[in-house]
């Protein structure tokens, strides 16, 4: 962990408001896919939290949605221009566990909206294990969808749920899986609740406003069977069975 | 070589920059970014009698230059910081550290200052009379002098080491505050906490924070509490301790031409890690720019 | 259409949008950047019984994200505001404005306020009781509840105008000040004056403003205000015109559902002239996004 | 008065702590030399006014000493940077007067230090009326002179001092000049009183802590003869027989 100087390689609209960007910087300290970057923006004070996405040697790769003065910021940015990121932070997904966990069946992987680009970093590092997973990509609408030919490239199966029907099976993500093993998943906290209503075990990455994103303030502490967690620090991801709703 | 050496009740610091407290826990998560032994003391993170989770989240919200936290004196009580936290932090750090205490009642602040006198490593025990983030207690102590008074008097009174209290910036006249605390045996005084701030989500058109308002510090508070040390330090007799929004070299000997003798820095750790190193690096550096020799004669220059 | 208007005591104001007493004069300078009736009101300069040069220079200090000023009240006094400047003000603003008016005595509040209430342009007569650059008098009114309803009962004495008292951020518990006024017959609050800063020029190793304190404004108070405007508006059942770093359409929102009934735009004028004929063009571009059609339905809607 | 973007066109150091720039814009609006520009620096609340030392239709040049963080970030600024600024602000010189109270001397100018910027666009407009100045341009030493070629160029008569005798004439301006006539001076306040001091008549510009820069907030009022004036709008120029010590 530590902060460092990214340039900015490409950052590209994947639909009108969610921006993929790719950083070229030091990646060596990453250790796991599901941990995050905090992210410094000129002018504001927080730095911005963002999950990483996919990584190599010396390339990052963000996925962020706009919606509010930071990521709007960030929209604007432009190639070559230098970001100030601290990172990696978090503990990220236990790969050992998922492999323990998905003996029987392929583990699942269900991202919700922007919960979906940790989930891309993930199913290449179980490729790579050669424990290939399914995908549940969840969205609203058929317009809304983003890095599901991303998905298909790598040769995992995926399947795309919309709420509104416009597109793949109609519904939430829950809908697609009728009885999901091990699960490893990561959205909006009302999916996040669904899947862990259904599934037999698994991961759960979770948000919270952080002041710091590396332990040092508590801000962004959860309650779980095991006492107070940081979110940032045993955090983002929780073992199903810790997590109290 | 400039000299920013500071004493502080008999303790000498070989810097006057000390990390608030809640913004830098028991030291752990920093000696991941560099050896913490430059720094010039620690204030740890607020200690209560019982283990404490603090407030639902969200709890932090971002401010034009600070930020609003509602932790709400998160930590895992007097027995676990004795036995578990301190320890670790003895192993990490070398120097006296500043336990910072806080309580619901009289007896609870007694209650932690006596067992932070037993503990070697603390050089001095600050007294937290002025958190934002709690409902009942907390910052009502903090904000008559009567009663900040007597948590001094009951701190004092089970403690031999050096007593700072805490003064909250929400209030209407701190010198007095200051005073009383003096009167009744303060050996310093710390300030400013955080300012009662609040943000709402006008998406949501609700209060960001969970709690509605919480302690807003950071670089938009400075001019307050540079004001105020300033005003404290021209009334008292007793060293203190500067804080809020201290984010440079620029800023420390801001504060202590105010009249601080030492200063914290709390939110700027948060943002970036490495505030408190750049800023001891940065000093001496400063210092010699602006021909000054010894740190401590600048103390309280600004007239 | 979005529809921007607001309620002020029988006054109704196209747009909440109001500039803040002492960072617009009597409108003029400002006729140069924009046509100033889009305005939804001025509360122009503060107006003092004597004629005041207000304090020695340098008045001015940059914060982070705002400004410290010790202007002190510089004004033409009472009878050069009503024979020369108002009448000037009538020619390039055609709309009801706020009288703010100061004093040193009780009796010198009613003898501005007395006057104030004789002029036609007047909708609102803004007391203010919480100027922090004037020794003595001034601030003092606004720290107290007893006080500060002394000088709201002289006011509403003489003038049938509606009266808001401005109140000072610089105290424990501004609530009880809030609803003293109320009790005291205020029609309405204005709130946050500025907040006691202090900036030191650690070259000169002196205070930059002269007179060593001022008020400080700007972005970085916004927090504050808003949490002082939320626990009035909750506290009170009179109008609340909130201010306090506001610098956006964004903050406009924010301010009215903390509680806020219209709103006053200080320091952001200062820094950019074109400030609140941006926020106007701006407000109803961003309450469509919101999807709010009536500006009125926000106020206080944060719980 | 308005605001607008300016483009910066260069910007050079003319000595390790002073800087020259150039900026593209529209200068339609300035009346006369001793105007000054506000200028919004990324980052800092308040703008920073600066004397505007030459003009001619679409470029403006500024010389700015470099004090604190404003004028730092001026001086790291590259061209084809847009700044934000405002103006032209203040009264500037009334060059009639000039010319009618230096019937029977020549003009006067002085500056000292950061105050000579403007004495170069004012010897300049002088110039254009056929009023030819005198000119004395005041420095501590030898290595901090700049600008003397400049004037030169011009055509007008400089004289160059230094109090340590390092170039030119040793001492003040005002050991430069017997019996001043008609002073038109810039610099700092005890230069600016020795030569109020001495002159017969002219004109002073002063300095003061704004906020605004436009006559909206009293934060620059100095007290003169003729009651209070803001520095920002019935200044910086004010009248020798006006000025209160
Ligand atoms: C561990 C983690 C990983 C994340 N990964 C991604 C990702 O890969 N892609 C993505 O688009 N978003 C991600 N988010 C959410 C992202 O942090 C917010 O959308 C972003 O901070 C919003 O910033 P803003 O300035 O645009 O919004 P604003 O609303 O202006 O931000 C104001 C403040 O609130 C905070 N905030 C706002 N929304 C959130 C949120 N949902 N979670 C946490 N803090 C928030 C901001 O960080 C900032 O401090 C992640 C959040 C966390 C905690
Ligand atoms: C009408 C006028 C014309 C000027 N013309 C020039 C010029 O042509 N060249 C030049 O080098 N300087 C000029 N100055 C001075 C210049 O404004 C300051 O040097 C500059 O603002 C310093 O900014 P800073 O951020 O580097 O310093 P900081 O000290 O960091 O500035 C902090 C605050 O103090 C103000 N400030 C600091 N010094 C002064 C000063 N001397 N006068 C007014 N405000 C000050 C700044 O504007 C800012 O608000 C002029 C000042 C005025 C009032
Ligand atoms: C996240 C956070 C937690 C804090 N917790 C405590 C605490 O436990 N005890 C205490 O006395 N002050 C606490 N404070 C206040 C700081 O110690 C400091 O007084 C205040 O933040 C002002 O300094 P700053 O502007 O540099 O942050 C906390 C501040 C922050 C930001
Ligand atoms: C330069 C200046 C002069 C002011 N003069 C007055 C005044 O005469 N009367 C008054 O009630 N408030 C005065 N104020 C306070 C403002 O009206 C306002 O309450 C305060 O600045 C907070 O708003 P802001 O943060 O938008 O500036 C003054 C503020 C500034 C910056
Ligand atoms: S954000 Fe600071 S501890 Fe997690
Ligand atoms: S700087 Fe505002 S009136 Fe002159």
């Amino acid at each position: 962990m530590k902060t460092s100087i990214y340039k900015i390689q490409s950052n590209r609209a994947l639909r009108s408001d969610i921006y993929e960007m790719k950083l070229k910087g030091d990646t060596s300290s990453i250790k796991a896919p599901g941990q995050f970057v905090n992210i410094k923006i000129e002018g504001l004070y927080l730095r911005r939290p963002i999950s990483i996405c996919d990584w190599d040697q010396n390339q990052l790769t963000i996925i962020y949605k706009v919606v509010g003065e930071g990521t709007e910021r960030m929209a604007r940015m432009a190639p070559g221009q230098e970001l100030d990121i601290l990172g990696p932070l978090g503990n990220g997904y236990d790969l050992d566990k998922i492999e323990a966990g998905a003996k029987e069946k392929r583990p699942l992987l269900i991202g919700g909206g922007v919960g979906i680009p940790p989930m891309y970093g993930l199913a290449k590092a179980l490729l790579d294990r050669k424990v290939p997973p399914e995908v549940i990509l969840g969205f609203n609408k058929s317009e809304e969808i983003f890095y599901e030919k991303e998905f298909k490239d790598l040769g995992v199966d995926v399947k795309v749920t919309t709420a509104n029907g416009s597109y793949g099976i109609e519904g939430f993500v829950t809908d697609a899986t009728k009885n999901p093993g091990y699960v490893c998943a990561c959205g909006p906290e009302p999916m996040l609740k669904a899947v862990w209503d259904k599934a037999e075990n698994g991961q759960f990455s979770f948000e919270a406003r952080m002041a710091c994103g590396f332990g040092g303030c508590m801000g962004c502490s959860c309650q779980t069977k095991y006492g107070a967690k940081r979110i940032c620090k045993e955090g983002p991801v929780l073992e199903k069975e810790e997590i109290l709703w | 070589m400039v000299d920013t050496r500071v004493r502080l009740s008999g303790l000498t610091l070989e810097n006057p920059v000390i990390p608030a407290s809640g913004t830098f826990g028991y030291g752990k998560e920093y000696t991941e970014f560099y050896d913490i032994n430059i720094l010039g003391s620690i204030s740890f993170k607020g200690t209560t009698a019982d283990p404490r989770f603090g407030n639902p989240q969200p709890r932090i919200a971002e401010c034009s230059q600070g930020m609003i936290n509602s932790v709400g004196l998160q930590n895992p009580g007097l027995e676990a910081v004795i036995n578990k936290e301190l320890p670790e932090l003895a192993k990490i750090y070398k120097k006296p550290v500043i336990a910072n205490v806080s309580g619901f009642s009289i007896e609870e602040y007694a209650k932690c200052a006596e067992a932070m006198d037993r503990q070697q490593q603390v050089g001095i025990i600050e007294v937290n009379v002025s958190c934002p983030n709690v409902h009942d207690g907390g910052m009502a102590f903090g904000v008559l002098p009567e009663s900040a008074a007597e948590v001094t008097k009951a701190v004092k009174a089970v403690t031999k080491k050096p007593v700072y209290i805490k003064l909250s910036p929400n209030v209407t006249d701190i010198v007095s505050i200051a005073r009383a605390c003096e009167e009744a045996g303060a050996d310093g005084l710390s300030l400013i906490n955080t300012l009662l701030g609040m943000r709402i989500d006008i998406k949501r058109r609700q209060p960001v924070i969970a709690n509605k308002m919480g302690g807003f510090s950071g670089p938009a508070i400075f001019p307050i509490a540079v004001r105020m040390v300033y005003q404290v330090a021209k009334a008292v007799n007793i060293p203190v301790i500067g804080m809020g929004g201290v984010s440079s070299a620029r800023d420390v000997v801001e504060m202590m031409m105010a009249g601080a003798t030492a200063v914290q820095v709390g939110a700027a750790n948060l943002v970036n890690p490495y505030a408190c190193k750049e800023i001891i690096e940065e000093l001496p550096l400063l210092l010699e720019e602006l021909g000054i020799d010894r740190l401590e004669d600048i103390i309280g220059i600004a007239e």
